[in-house]
């Protein structure tokens, strides 16, 4: 009953279902509509659903998506694409506190329903101001949720989820990802849904724990594929997918099992969610870690251009071995 | 801030002010002492410690709130900026509910949660109360597109400081707005200064603040906001524009606060004159001339005046009451109104973490 | 030598120096000049130093930050006031994007010799959009530097040598400080000034260490001394100052002595300087640890406005000693 | 770009024209035949896959970064956003560096850390190439403001696109620039599209985007962007206001490009008809106009045109050869130009843990 869809199908099918699915749903953003989305996510929508349901905007971010969150307090459900979640810094305002405070300043007489949705990533040549990652700076913020997809079946499952949740969500999505493929439900076998806050096992092991999220998680399960072959390594494979809410039950589980753990996230060293994710094992599974909690983190430098070195400024399979087996 | 400028129309043969009953009009004066009377008593209450950061007070510029809003129907919204009090008892809220919540109790509107910046009822259409200078455009914005999507005729008020037009904010929803043809108007209330700054140095214009609507293809006209019969008349073609052609305004109206910017804001008579601010206070009160006004016109008697005062006090005497034995919130209400999700216990709230206090 | 300033006096007089030391210096932001500054750190300095060093700009401050990057490309050094540091939001591209990455991305060519300064705190009821504390949020991005004084001494030396430092450095005042004293060096005796990236030992303790920077280093302070007297327990405190540099020599320091740890941080729950620190801790001071290092943070909801309890929501002396009491 | 509409007026005689020489007149022909050919250089080996991410061409365009900057006097300086090949070669750039960057080769400009929208030349008052839309419009007004504030008799030009005027941080800097009566000069190079979405689509104006000026009180002008001696007679204009006056201008400089928004954009042909695309090429060409115009006024042979192209063509490939021969940077060179101090290793950077990687 399954079908292999690339990531970037499955993100579509998701959409089109929940347009189909709720009237109040709406797609907004630059170039979503008659271009068909700078990365294609939203392919033929605009043709299928028309203009009232896929609406081109003007490059205004603040501007389109404050619009997104007050027309979601009359009810509409608009899921808005940043063409790469990197420009949230033009809308940071809208996003942080519009989207995040409106519903506890108003002692809760007030709901957010959006999705925001798009690119976060490093890994594609486009320099410094077009990498960030954003995923632990809004997930540091209550009253906010964020996913990080990186299957194509956890992709769908997720944007669903997102917009019939009636808090703002944010989704990461990632440029070298739409186009990787995965098996994904049959819509005919019934809606497929992810919940946010269900972390997934991708592999299973038992020396040592590799806890990612987004494409990371790929590094981490070529790495474990290596370990296991070259160093007769058991590394189990946990993707976070939800970063807020957080599956913290998993992450201490695998860490009770291996005893060893190594966090992977294409953050900056100073922060990101591996920190939060190494405090929080450090507090509640202390006695069971044979080892200090380390990561592989992008090297701590604005993302730079060269195509010749990027790869090595981000987490890759070869940094997580390496890093697994530096474990003493 | 060119009041005084203003040629000397007459606006109450408008039609719709003339479909105004003796009645409507005592009840718009009402209106402005009430509010008057409620922050004349917040004033008070703050001076005395009883409340907590801000108090932006809106005495001097209650003809702007109370006369736009007195045109709005159940499919017209509103939102406007942190100098919200005013806003809040023209759509019809307590003064209860508002003391409280200046009080920080638990019986506030906001729960005591928001404070002076962040009244909100959306029950009557009221989407508050916003405390980053012009952030609530873009949601004015969006109230308008949310009106245009569900088919309703109705239009957004979307209130905001002459210190607030300088923000890019602003700028992105006026584009949007002309662009999409949003039933959106921005109703910009000079008061001639962002806190210590006149507008003359925070912001460069040819003619008015509002003209630089031309600039979007966006119509536009100021308002002389110290007589309640021109703002309904402006205001009420600029409804009829965006509700029938979902088409937006930008209104600026002239008006003045008496007050520093907050109440901590004791540099107030420096940055103006102490005759500047008496002027408006003897020349151009809103309250005072729609009460000359009336007593002209025959509608209002001098024991109707003394009534109405007295009544307003006393109500916002009682709402001190009420603010005074309301109980404080309790602190386990600092963790609930974060998520929609977890204050209706969903099922997707029982899964993994939400909240990350050590 | 020394003289009892307050610590919105002992910036001026940073200020104030520094205007005269360089005439690059200008001081810029809302209400800075003609109304002495929203909290009155700038007071009297327009009188002084006139239109040219300081200067009031409009409600804009992606404009005039934006604005102040440029001019330091030139070579003026702009010290430009956020009025609230919460107010980054509607200048995050400005802050993170222009400030961090122009070094980078022109290889070298360029330096961008600014300081931003205000207050970031939350506990003086302005609400969930005026509360934000950001230190972490910045301290992510390379190529900004950020700091945080506790006392007048500390915040005269930090903006002193933040304006001297050829990179952006974001300082994070408090307003809840401005009133409070401490002894200043006199300036006769020489430049004051404190390095960035110098922790600074509050107190000397021998059974736990309390790692805290701004205000919540005088919550540390405070139960230090109840923890003394009431329950025998010797607390160190540890001021870390600044954030990015870190000192993290001293924090490893002051570990490797007492091998208990609680962090005060007024982030929230969701990452915060603490959350890099204990990630830090438990990597390079494994071994020293005698119990999982805790934290006091901000309870994990916007910012609360009743000042009836907005100081719970806070870190708070009870909190931090309740928490070096629970730790096992 | 309303260029076809556009009366047919004639600024050779303007005085800032008459006073080229042949010899100038040529050299402005060089110059955009030099950006051109460098592109056509650059497309072709971003299409090898010698390149990564992005490559916005300014083919079309030459006649804007060329005839603006030839302007310019050591106290002028200038930015642009992410399309900014050419005003690089226009400001001096060695066409190997440039090559070398987008190559991402330790040679390049930015030493193969900035790739295509990231060309910086300080020393030649050119600060970037920036990739995030109009977030180079405040850094335009500060350099104007370092101009003003160090006594100097300059301006700075500040290119950006026709989709770039909706965002706020430019709106926020024009009343500024007003404001405090700052010498930048705003050139919106108006190409008809912001990726695939044409003016009309992204912007609600009156006349112009540039008329939007007026409502911050500021000049303005629309120029014809094929046209050479238009783009130098008002351009000059403006920066005569800004170097005496300090007074800031918006210049509307209509223009095309050929290629896609990037190379990655193949749907260009679908927003736009074929037609649209040949009709600029054949008949608002600036370098063939151009050529054309000098070849009329015997300032150009046709021998000298080919020779001139063809020496471009070959200094292209020359950069493309100096750029393959180039070495890749060092991996270390990733932890280099984060900040000041430590590169320039002053005792403040050994104090404190700068770098986090783990
Ligand atoms: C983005 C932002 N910058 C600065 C402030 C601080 N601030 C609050 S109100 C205000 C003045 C606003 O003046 P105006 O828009 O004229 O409104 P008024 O207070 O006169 O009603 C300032 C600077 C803020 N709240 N938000
Ligand atoms: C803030 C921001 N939003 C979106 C983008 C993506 N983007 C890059 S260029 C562009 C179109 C800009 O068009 P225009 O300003 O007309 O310049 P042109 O490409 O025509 O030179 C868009 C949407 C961006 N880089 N930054
Ligand atoms: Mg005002
Ligand atoms: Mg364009």
């Amino acid at each position: 009953m399954s079908r292999i869809l690339t990531y970037r199908e499955a993100l579509r099918e998701g959409l089109d279902e929940e347009l189909a699915r709720d009237e109040n749903v709406v797609l907004m953003g630059e170039e979503v509509a008659q271009y068909n989305g700078a990365y294609k996510v939203t392919e033929g929508l605009w043709a299928k659903w028309g203009d009232k349901r896929v609406v081109d905007t003007p490059i205004s971010e603040a501007g389109f998506i404050g619009m997104g969150i007050g027309a979601s307090m009359l009810g509409v459900r608009p899921v808005m694409e940043l063409m790469f979640w990197s420009f949230h810094s033009v809308a940071f305002d809208q996003l942080v506190n519009n989207a995040a405070c409106v519903r506890y300043m108003s002692g809760g007489l007030i709901n957010v329903p959006i999705v925001m949705r798009g690119p976060a990533n490093g890994g594609n040549n486009v320099g410094a101001t077009h990498c960030h990652v954003p995923e632990a700076l809004f997930a540091s913020f209550p009253g906010l949720k964020v996913c990080a997809p990186a299957t194509p079946a956890d992709a769908k499952g997720l944007i669903k989820t997102a917009i019939r949740d009636n808090d703002p969500v944010y989704v990461m999505e990632n440029v070298l990802l739409y186009g990787t493929t995965g098996e994904v439900p049959d819509p005919a076998a019934g809606d497929h849904l992810v919940p946010l806050g269900k972390a997934d096992l991708k592999r299973q092991g038992s020396d040592v724990s590799l806890i990612a999220h987004g494409r990371s998680v790929l590094h981490c399960l070529a790495a474990a594929e290596t370990l296991q072959q070259e160093h007769g390594i058991s590394a189990e494979v946990l993707d976070l997918r939800s970063i807020r809410p957080l599956d913290v039950d998993a992450i201490l589980a695998t860490v009770r099992k291996t005893n060893r753990v190594v966090l992977v996230d294409e953050s900056k060293g100073f922060g990101g969610v591996s920190a939060m994710v190494s405090h929080l094992i450090q507090d509640e599974a202390f006695d069971y870690l044979d080892a200090p909690i380390k990561r592989v983190t992008t090297l701590d430098a604005p993302a730079i251009y060269s195509p010749f070195i990027e790869p090595d400024q981000l987490p890759n399979p070869r940094r997580v071995v390496e890093k697994v087996l530096s474990l003493r | 801030m060119s009041i005084a400028d203003s040629p000397v129309l007459d606006f109450a043969g408008s039609p719709i002010n003339k479909a105004l009953s003796a009645d409507d009009k005592i009840e718009l004066y009402r209106k402005m002492v009430r509010i008057r009377s409620f922050e004349q008593a917040a004033l008070k209450y703050y001076n005395a410690g009883k409340m907590g950061g801000f108090l932006h007070l809106y005495i001097g510029q209650e003809s702007v709130a109370v006369g736009t809003l007195s045109l709005c129907g159940p499919n017209d919204h509103n939102i406007t900026a942190y100098r919200c009090h005013g806003h809040a008892l023209a759509v019809g809220m307590s003064m209860n509910e508002c003391m409280a919540e200046l009080y920080g109790k638990a019986t506030g509107c906001s729960k005591g949660k928001g404070g002076s910046m962040h009244f909100f009822a959306p029950d009557k259409n009221y989407w508050g109360g916003h405390g980053i200078v012009a952030g609530q455009t873009p949601l004015g914005l969006g109230l308008a597109y949310g009106l245009k999507y569900k088919g309703l005729e109705g239009a957004a008020l979307c209130y905001m400081g002459d210190g607030a037009v300088n923000q890019g904010a602003y700028h992105e929803s006026l584009n949007i707005a002309a662009l999409f043809d949003l039933p959106v108007i921005y109703v910009i209330e000079n008061n001639g200064y962002s806190m210590g700054t006149s507008q003359k140095r925070s912001s460069s214009f040819r003619g008015c603040l509002a003209q630089r609507a031309e600039g979007y293809d966006m119509d536009w006209d100021v308002v002389n906001g110290s007589d309640l019969y021109e703002v309904r008349a402006k205001t009420h073609i600029a409804l009829e524009r965006a509700r029938k052609q979902h088409k937006p305004t930008i209104l600026e109206i002239n008006t003045y606060r008496y007050y520093g910017h907050s109440i901590a804001d004791a540099n107030h008579k420096k940055y103006r004159t102490p005759e500047e601010i008496e002027n408006y206070k003897k020349n151009h009160d809103p309250i005072h001339l729609w009460e000359n006004r009336l007593l002209a016109e025959g509608v209002l008697t001098a024991e109707k005046v003394t009534e109405i005062k007295n009544a307003a006090k006393q109500e916002a005497a009682a709402s001190v009451e009420f603010a005074e034995k309301s109980p404080a919130p309790a602190v386990e209400s600092i963790m609930t109104d974060v998520y929609w999700e977890t204050d209706n216990n969903t099922p997707a709230s029982a899964i993994g973490r939400h909240f990350f206090t050590d």
